[in-house]
């Protein structure tokens, strides 16, 4: 037993003590609590890291934005409506 | 014999947009010839009326039956020809032919095998294992496989890459005599291939400008997909 | 019909739910963890170690809950093409992962008070043992792929294979078990939960879930961006 | 009907040709179970005890050797697309395709385990048990491997991700298999134990092959 038994205690430390089960009780939750938080942690992280390259990668080309090319560029719209279609007759 | 259509088809690769409000048509005894430069989507187009890449819009038909109401019956209508030989290293020509033509429904695999790779002009190799045949030879031992059993659609993705100038003046031949018999073809290719009075695809005035990207806002900006995302 | 979901208003969506989500997973993981720890009784049998129930037995809820619902999206993502459920099973995976391995390792820390063993081969344990496998092959398999869309379609087929086998495997390992040991394991679900021991429990289960949604929301942003910059990489490489 | 044979007969031939797949996968079996006897030390009794369970998990591992390469030849070299293509529907390949990998894999293993489980100095009262179990059980690796097989078609480090995958669902086999030798051993009925494996083997026949089909579509898209 970690705390012992048997001995005065101040309440907080009888609670600590888990009724002499401390070792079983905390690392319990310290586990919940360390795989929860670090899955929190790596998702915040990547996704941090992922917008930040993003950001570079769309600073980079600016001016490359779509509608150059209305009907034909990727937009839903070009998938939605008759695009342009030509088969041209050998 | 049916008419093969195409229409409003859009080629979506991982997220990119391939091409986008393609329409396509072929009747009996006519060619199609798919051109443009590399990544245009020649051979994804090929893929996708073997039936092997699911459009992501737009639909295929046979004389307006849709293909997905009948996959087994279009598999049946179909030869492809892609990049890959299929050539087993271990099984002879005409095994490795023999096999594809049994599957393809000749009633007689063996003979019909050795009657494809004669009108090849490579009767010699038959006897040969796979694993000896150089590139013109696997190239030439698969196009016979659109011999050894009989089908109206043949699709042929880049076919003269490692032949030699004989053996595209035969396969121009054999093309125009499947299309005098009714046949129908559709051909992607670099190099020139005789095909008198085809149809010519350009796949690169369907090619978007910019890549496209299914998660991108802008794609789904104005309008959207529902209509009412505005962003 | 749309045949695809449209990630604009998924991000409008998210951005409307996260902070909600987020902010009562704390609320109700703070007013949990008191109940839990300070406001419940300890077991007349177990004594305090019965505490490790309220975080042990929500996660063994939350493992089966993950899977299920990611089958249902490799499901929805093989019939309708849906590309954010695709996204949303490979999202939840680890969470899900990392919830069977809570379960396990809280399990074994509940054990070894109680059976005097780290360790027993039974069946429910072995059942989410095998689960946590499952979710491992799972993440393994989707990052397999240099196309990260073959690796979520190949994905989706083992989900819909795995949600047929998981009751097949739990079935024969109760079997296995029932053979082998013959009812000397100690149950874990014991005598029926009284209601001061019900009330954390349940708001624990409600917490875990809230943190669930709020994890998933913020992975599939994280992918949706992955897969910007993939096509942004690939669009300069075409040009 | 002579399309499915002539499918199975092209992968026998295969096999046969290229010859190694069926001698490695017997030799790994048997390798493998005369391991055990140095790791867990020559007792009889024991060896006796462990036998059955030794035998399964040694055919078990044997049957995913090969499994790797069930469609990954085809897939590398074009043929799976043509398969796909032909007008014998997917699901029947990929039937044909299991049945010829457990005709040259799994029934070696068969033929072998009798002479392993006299090694093992097994009680002959389960060697009945033994081959039945191992007659229903290995067509049931293959089917299920065949599915791990298709999934990892293309994918980085295939092998061993099969075996990751493949592993866990093979766990209801190698128990009901194993139980039924040693319900017999122990003079009891092996009956439930081998109904339960054919009710599996009965399951998997239809939904393996389809799953299988679904995996290679993806494979060739």
């Amino acid at each position: 037993m970690l705390f012992g038994t048997g001995e005065p205690f101040l309440p907080m430390s009888e609670f600590l003590a888990m009724g002499g089960y401390a070792a079983f009780v905390w690392p319990s939750y310290g586990v919940a609590a360390l795989i929860m938080v670090g899955l929190l942690a790596a998702t915040l992280k990547s996704l941090r890291s992922g917008e930040a390259t993003l950001r570079a990668l769309e600073g980079s080309r600016p001016a490359r934005r779509r509608r150059d090319r209305a009907p034909a560029s990727a937009s839903a719209s070009a998938v939605n409506a008759p695009a342009v279609s030509e088969v041209r007759e050998g | 014999m049916p008419v093969f259509t195409g229409s409003e088809l859009t080629c979506l690769r991982g997220d990119r947009l391939v091409f986008t409000g393609l329409d396509f048509r072929v009747a009996p005894g006519e060619a199609l010839l798919l051109l443009g430069p590399n990544g245009s989507g020649k051979s994804s187009l090929l893929r996708m009326m073997a039936g092997l890449l699911k459009p992501f819009r737009g639909r295929l038909a046979w004389d307006g039956a849709p293909v997905p109401d009948d996959p087994d019956g279009h598999r049946a209508k179909i030869h492809y020809v892609g990049h890959l030989d299929a050539v087993k290293p271990v099984l002879t020509a005409a095994e490795n032919l023999a096999f594809w033509a049994g599957l393809g429904g000749a009633a007689d695999p063996r003979a019909s095998a050795l009657a494809a790779l004669d009108r090849l002009g490579v009767p010699q190799i038959a006897g040969v294992p796979g694993r000896y045949l150089s590139a013109g030879q696997k190239r030439r031992l698969n196009l016979a496989r659109v011999l050894a059993a009989p089908a109206p659609l043949w699709l042929l993705d880049e076919p003269s890459v490692a032949l030699d100038r004989a053996a595209v003046a035969l396969l121009e031949g054999i093309i125009a005599e499947h299309r005098a018999a009714g046949g129908m073809v559709a051909v992607s290719t670099h190099a020139d291939i005789a095909m008198p009075g085809a149809r010519e695809l350009h796949l690169d005035d369907f090619t978007p400008v910019t890549g496209g990207n299914a998660f991108d806002d802008d794609a789904f900006g104005d309008g959207g997909i529902e209509g009412e995302d505005a962003a | 019909m749309h045949r695809f979901a449209n990630p604009a208003r998924f991000q409008r969506l998210a951005t409307a739910i996260l902070p909600w989500s987020a902010g009562a997973t704390v609320v109700l993981l703070v007013v949990g963890l008191y109940f839990s720890l300070f406001a419940s009784p300890p077991d007349y049998q177990q004594g305090d170690t019965v505490r490790i129930m309220y975080i042990h037995v929500p996660a063994a809820w939350m493992s089966l809950f993950v899977y299920t619902n990611m089958a249902i999206a490799a499901a929805c993502g093989l019939v309708w093409k849906h590309p954010l459920a695709d996204l949303f099973a490979k999202a939840a995976a680890p969470v899900g992962a990392g919830f069977t391995a809570i379960c396990l390792i809280t399990g074994s820390l509940w054990g070894a008070p109680m059976w005097g063993t780290w360790w027993v081969w039974d069946a429910r344990l072995t059942s989410v043992l095998i689960l946590f496998f499952l979710y491992l092959g799972y993440m393994a398999l989707v990052n397999a792929f240099d196309d990260p869309q073959r690796g979520m379609r190949a994905g989706n087929v083992l989900l819909l294979v795995g949600i047929v086998n998981v009751p097949i495997i739990k079935f024969s390992v109760e079997w296995w078990n029932t053979l082998h040991q013959p009812a000397s394991v100690m149950r874990m679900d014991g005598p029926t939960v009284a209601a001061p021991m019900l009330v954390p429990l349940l708001i624990m289960a409600v917490a875990f879930t809230l943190y669930f949604v709020t994890v998933v929301l913020l992975r599939l942003r994280a992918e949706i961006v992955q897969r910007r910059i993939q096509t942004m990489r690939l669009t300069q490489a075409a040009e | 009907m002579t399309r499915f044979l002539r499918l199975v007969g092209r992968d026998l031939r295969l096999a046969l040709r290229q010859g190694s797949d069926a001698s490695i996968a017997v030799m790994f079996f048997v390798l493998c179970v005369v391991l055990f006897p140095f790791g867990v030390g020559p007792e009889p009794n024991i060896l006796a005890r462990i036998a059955a369970g030794v035998i399964w998990v040694a055919a078990l591992l044997a049957s995913l050797l090969s499994l790797e390469r069930l469609f990954q030849t085809d897939y590398e070299d074009g043929s799976l697309e043509l398969l796909a293509l032909s007008p014998v529907p997917l699901e029947a390949v990929v039937l044909a395709k299991t049945l010829a990998h457990w005709l040259v894999t799994g029934l070696p293993l068969i033929v072998a385990a009798p002479i392993l489980a006299v090694l093992l100095n097994m009680d002959t009262a389960g060697f009945g048990t033994l081959v039945l179990t191992l007659a229903i059980g290995t067509p049931l690796l293959s089917l299920i491997g065949g599915i791990g097989a298709a999934l990892t078609l293309g994918a980085r480090r295939g092998g061993v991700l099969l075996s990751l995958l493949i592993l866990p669902l093979y766990i209801p086999v190698l128990i009901f298999g194993a139980g039924a030798i040693d319900a017999s051993l122990h003079g009891l009925t092996p009956r439930p134990h081998l109904l339960l494996l054919a009710g599996l083997l009965a399951a998997a026949l239809p939904l393996a092959p389809w799953a299988g089909a679904a995996a290679l579509r993806q494979a060739v898209e």
